[in-house]
């Protein structure tokens, strides 16, 4: 079971992809089969499992209370943390967070934040002093390439699936009341990323054709179609007009996925 | 946020959960849960759900680490960090590290270390959802994932854990019964060769006491043992007749 | 002065286990001489320096105010660290705790905790807000075997030697007066640690005899001869009857080490 | 500290620094700005005051790291304490490890790196003072300090981001318009090959905005890539002269 | 470009020094040109970049409040931080601050420290509860020898540099006036390094020379000419009548730079 | 807690244990203290409760580490957490490396590096107890012990320090004499060769005053060179008798 594919292999996807084919039978511009599954962890404040083809993802939500940053006294704190968790792939380790996991993390914490999807001037609870802490945790357990999109995927399933414990405040003090209100939503971006194999653009490249691609691009588009956030990755480049055809791209994929989802 | 409640075992002899004192937790094991790992296997006992990954046998790197006459094994118990009431953080505990090494040493009496000198096996445990006794249920799954990887192994080891509550004993602690009870015993068994190959204890037990733990433990193993290999049959067959 | 031993002793080892012999002249069941000696550390809280044959323990005890844990609001605070420092051994390296320390840290740590051997509800200073915060240090200063022992007792030793300033709360303020308080303790545990070699059970294995042994297993016991604590070790197993077996002797040595202490 | 301005375009259109929307900020390029590095180049952006320097080609320590077929890169992005308002802590931060990391995926396509196999290129960043678009100064910087060491490269490096800033899409904003501001669009372009080696956002465009945003700065980088040019011809301009 | 010389040219260097020479012309206790900038990082609350023949250092300031140590509720916090940054030379490596950046650190800071140059108490807000702490960031840019003297004097002409803004105590609470008042600063300590090559003293040691020397000393000299910190480095020794020696020299090599600098 | 004493000299010109300014205090050294180490010392200096260990020369791991034509030594000076007033956090501080690497330099012109090319010697120096003076008292005992494990030596390193305590310079200070004086330097000597393989100063003194102080701390060196050697005459006597 080698994480590295042969030349011969490597030869035969790229010859592929420049008659519009793929080696697992799927178009250009198709995405593997998707399947959300939310609230799989039931101690945690919301989660949702993706499975992207055989990329399995979960994301955990948790929330805390603790004090807002000093140059946003009235919102409430996000933090996203990826963990490339060594059973999920042979060339996963253990250890802290590398720089995968990191550019992960900030993709993804990218996406969410910059959309304004959560609103997070509802999390605060006193300005300045306290808000509450939502801790976003995605948690790869299979890769098979396309990390992106499915970690995106599952960390927005896992925030609309998240319910926050009600709350008065007493004489200054926070009382816990009954019942849960569901996390304040605005917006549900939807990442899509592409690889250039062979100067071709494609869809959600699974782990072979990871290991071929020049370059990779993400697009998070939110639900006006409107583009909140991009990152290249990759040793390789893009043109102008790739990137501009990636754009149109992503905004007809994230809206079929919307539909889907119904988000 | 958890209050302690003041019973732990009600008037008719039943726990918080409705179970009696020598009863199992519901348990569901999947053999091959996961497709890049060597062997894998994922379990859920109670609100437990654990995954358990093997990958090897494999070249050692830095190869100082090797050793001549057996195998190397290396094990990584790691709890996500929803996996409990509070966030933990993702960086390894002191109580995850001895986990680590109270379960390696717990698995590597049942595998032929001779077999593949100069060779590492990596068993990678995550705790997705902790429910008490995650410990046992990960050796549980980690032994599965050994045997699905192909490991030539003695037995497999099964591992339960039964303790004190309210002075009765019983099987299979959950996390409250765990923080409430007066004692815990987890124990690891190679049910052929009736080795215990893991044994910790927690809280206060006469020798008495001690002893009939140690009897219910046992039982609970041999229970778990079932439940095991027809997760491995079952993944066994389901692949003969996608072969056939 | 290698730190491994031959397998010619190793075999011979072994071999004299098997007839109820030891290379060291010592029975099955035989601890190496035992020497404690209390307030080697004038600036410690307390101190003790264990001699268990050639194996060399120094425990400290500092003692330091801060918050409880917010589910034990009015419990002191017990910290064990344990360091194999590097002029103990050859195998020992510097650097952060290893597996080793953090489990023979562990291991002292359940032994004193869940005897309950302090009463940590008098170590309350203000509810849920002001605690005193014990940290006990295992220091092995010389490695030849059977540091678990060594350390526990080192550990109790220095408990039980421990002063701490009186103190009266006044308006609020914690106010430190005149002369000292032992710690309140409540129980003195004694682990007693069997090697198996050969599939016999012997106590108190020295350094090359746990370089032979299959498995280890150690057993705290408390002043009413009950266990509190229990941890296997090692690549082996033992049988039930095996463990039952060591129950039984670890209530008679504990036993007698008590008499001898006179704890 | 720092309080947001009502407006970060005014009336006549100007910013509050005084630019047009489509202008630079003042930069100022120097080749060879250190003396015991490979390579090295300084670059003022506005506030900005960034080093890069190069070692290199060189062995790979630990071996396992060297490729057989071409040249590794690494590369560190790294802010002096005394760079920002608030001071940073020197140990690098996730923001930096990104930086790092897809700062050296925009250089790594201009070199020819099957040229010198088994071989490593250490790429160092270090920002001094930091306004907004370090980024972008930042590859602009060490793609220099690649052809100050020599390293065989297809075509220089530039960068440079546009954004939106209260309705208008501007030119390499600095830090208040980053912060305050709508959008970022940070690109790194190869002038001769049309190619985008970097492309990131932040913020909320349409996709006519993102376009017009990523012609504005490809504008902007090849007006830098003028000065990239001249810095390079100065310091060998320079150097003849020494020789001479 | 090697950091490391032919042992001919080692050889050259030592043979040089004992008639009295040096191979880059300079008398044995001819300091190598220097120049000191005040104000280059606007960002911060004072810097200075200083020359000294080809060794290039910048250090910062930056200032925070906060609160004093236990034992010394009095006064502000002084924080000296060195970082020996990849790009100055090619034996320096990324990570966190290794023996040699900790040492110049803790030099540079008793050279600060000891001399007593800035006045801490001034530097009080409210007793025990807060005060100023001044951050001092040495950032060596280009390693060409002698980044003790280089370090001290950037760090020395930084805090000159230092501005702080005006405040006033309303109520128990801190509110920021218009304004800015310089560091209180009592002396201008300047540290002279001496190497000893071939049993003689060099002064500004050079890269290539560090690289041949026995041993280093550094001396801190304050306004009056006494000694206020001293630092033996490398693996040599020297005489107590070279220490003698150099304290007379180091004593003449400061207070010309004292006359030069307008200290 | 400690609170500064009015007078660290009293009337009659003595300090605050009674000592007189040149006097030294108890000192007890014991070579050979720990048996598996290759060579090892004990040290008490008043309050001062030091071990030091040696393991070596043995090979270099990882290689690349090891120097062709010398020995390499390694040292690392450590504070048991009991041995401060405050309890000390078991991970090295900054003030614990400079003193690991001074006092590595102290020990290195002693030793005849070249005799042992490709080799390492580590010193391990724990600091049990502390009452100022604590690298002094290390770098005395860990000569020992290097002696002890049989290194080839030029002459033993001895260590002591001298300083000014309420205008008077005085002899090997305590703790508080360190704190609440003016000035200390400690230093370190190879007595046959006159040698000085250590010098630090905190504080402020004139020439004249340093000049004193390191007269004194001589004075003081070379008393405790006499209890070194005493201490190695012991250990080679007894083990003379063990031996007949």
């Amino acid at each position: 079971m080698s994480s590295v594919i042969t030349r011969v292999k490597q030869k035969q996807i790229a010859q592929l992809v420049a008659k519009g084919k793929r080696l697992d039978g799927r178009g250009l511009m198709d995405y593997r089969e998707i399947k959300v599954e939310q609230g799989v962890i039931e101690r945690a404040e919301g989660s949702a499992r993706v499975l992207l083809g055989r990329t399995e993802v979960v994301a955990g939500i948790k929330i805390e209370t603790g004090e807002p940053f000093s140059d946003t006294p009235n919102a409430g704190v996000l933090t996203v943390n990826a963990e490339l968790v060594p059973l999920a792939s042979p060339v996963f380790e253990p250890g802290p967070p590398d720089e995968n996991s990191i550019e992960l993390a900030r993709i993804v914490d990218r996406g969410i934040r910059e959309s304004k999807a959560i609103d997070v001037e509802k999390l605060c609870i006193e300005p300045g002093k306290k808000v509450f802490i939502i801790f976003i945790d995605v948690y790869v357990l299979n890769h098979d390439g396309n990390l992106i999109d499915a970690s995106a995927l599952a960390a927005m399933a896992a925030l609309l699936n998240t319910k926050m414990f009600n709350y008065e405040i007493e004489e200054g003090e926070m009382k816990i009341k009954s019942g849960y209100t569901p996390l304040p939503i605005k917006r549900r971006p939807i990442t899509v990323t592409f690889a250039k194999i062979n100067d071709v653009l494609v869809v959600d490249p699974w782990l072979e054709e990871e290991q071929v691609m020049d370059a990779r691009l993400s697009l998070a588009i939110d639900d006006e179609g409107d583009i909140c956030a991009a990152q290249k990755g990759g040793g390789g480049y893009f043109t102008p007009e790739q990137v501009l055809e990636a754009v149109k791209i992503a905004k007809e994929k994230a809206g079929e996925r919307r539909k889907n989802l119904d988000w | 946020m958890s209050r302690k409640p003041e019973k732990l075992i009600d008037k008719k002899g039943l726990r918080l959960d409705g179970r009696k004192p020598d009863e199992l937790r519901p348990i569901k094991i999947e053999a091959g849960a996961l497709s890049n790992a060597d062997g894998s296997a994922y379990i859920e006992q109670g609100k437990n759900k654990i995954l358990a990954a093997v990958y090897g046998p494999k070249e050692v790197h830095p190869k100082h680490l090797a050793l001549q006459d057996r195998m190397v094994i290396r094990c990584r118990y790691h709890m996500a960090p929803f996996s409990v009431q509070e966030r933990k953080s993702p960086a390894p505990s002191r109580r995850e590290i001895e986990l680590s090494k109270v379960i390696r040493e717990s698995l590597e009496p049942s595998i032929f270390l001779e077999y593949y000198p100069r060779t590492i096996i990596d068993v990678f445990i995550e705790v997705l959802q902790a429910d008490g006794g995650t410990r046992c249920a990960s050796i549980t799954a980690a032994s599965i994932a050994l045997a699905d990887a192909g490991i030539p192994m003695r037995d497999l080891v099964v591992a339960c854990a039964a303790g004190k509550v309210d002075d009765t004993i019983v099987l299979d602690l959950m996390d409250t019964e765990d923080k409430m009870g007066t004692a815990d015993v987890p124990l690891a068994l190679m049910p052929n060769l009736k080795a215990l190959t893991l044994l910790q204890m927690d809280g206060i037990l006469t020798s008495k006491e001690f002893e009939s733990a140690v009897n219910l433990a046992l039982e609970g193993c041999k229970k778990i043992y079932t439940l095991q290999k027809e997760a491995l049959r079952t993944k066994y067959v389901n692949m003969k007749e996608v072969e056939e």
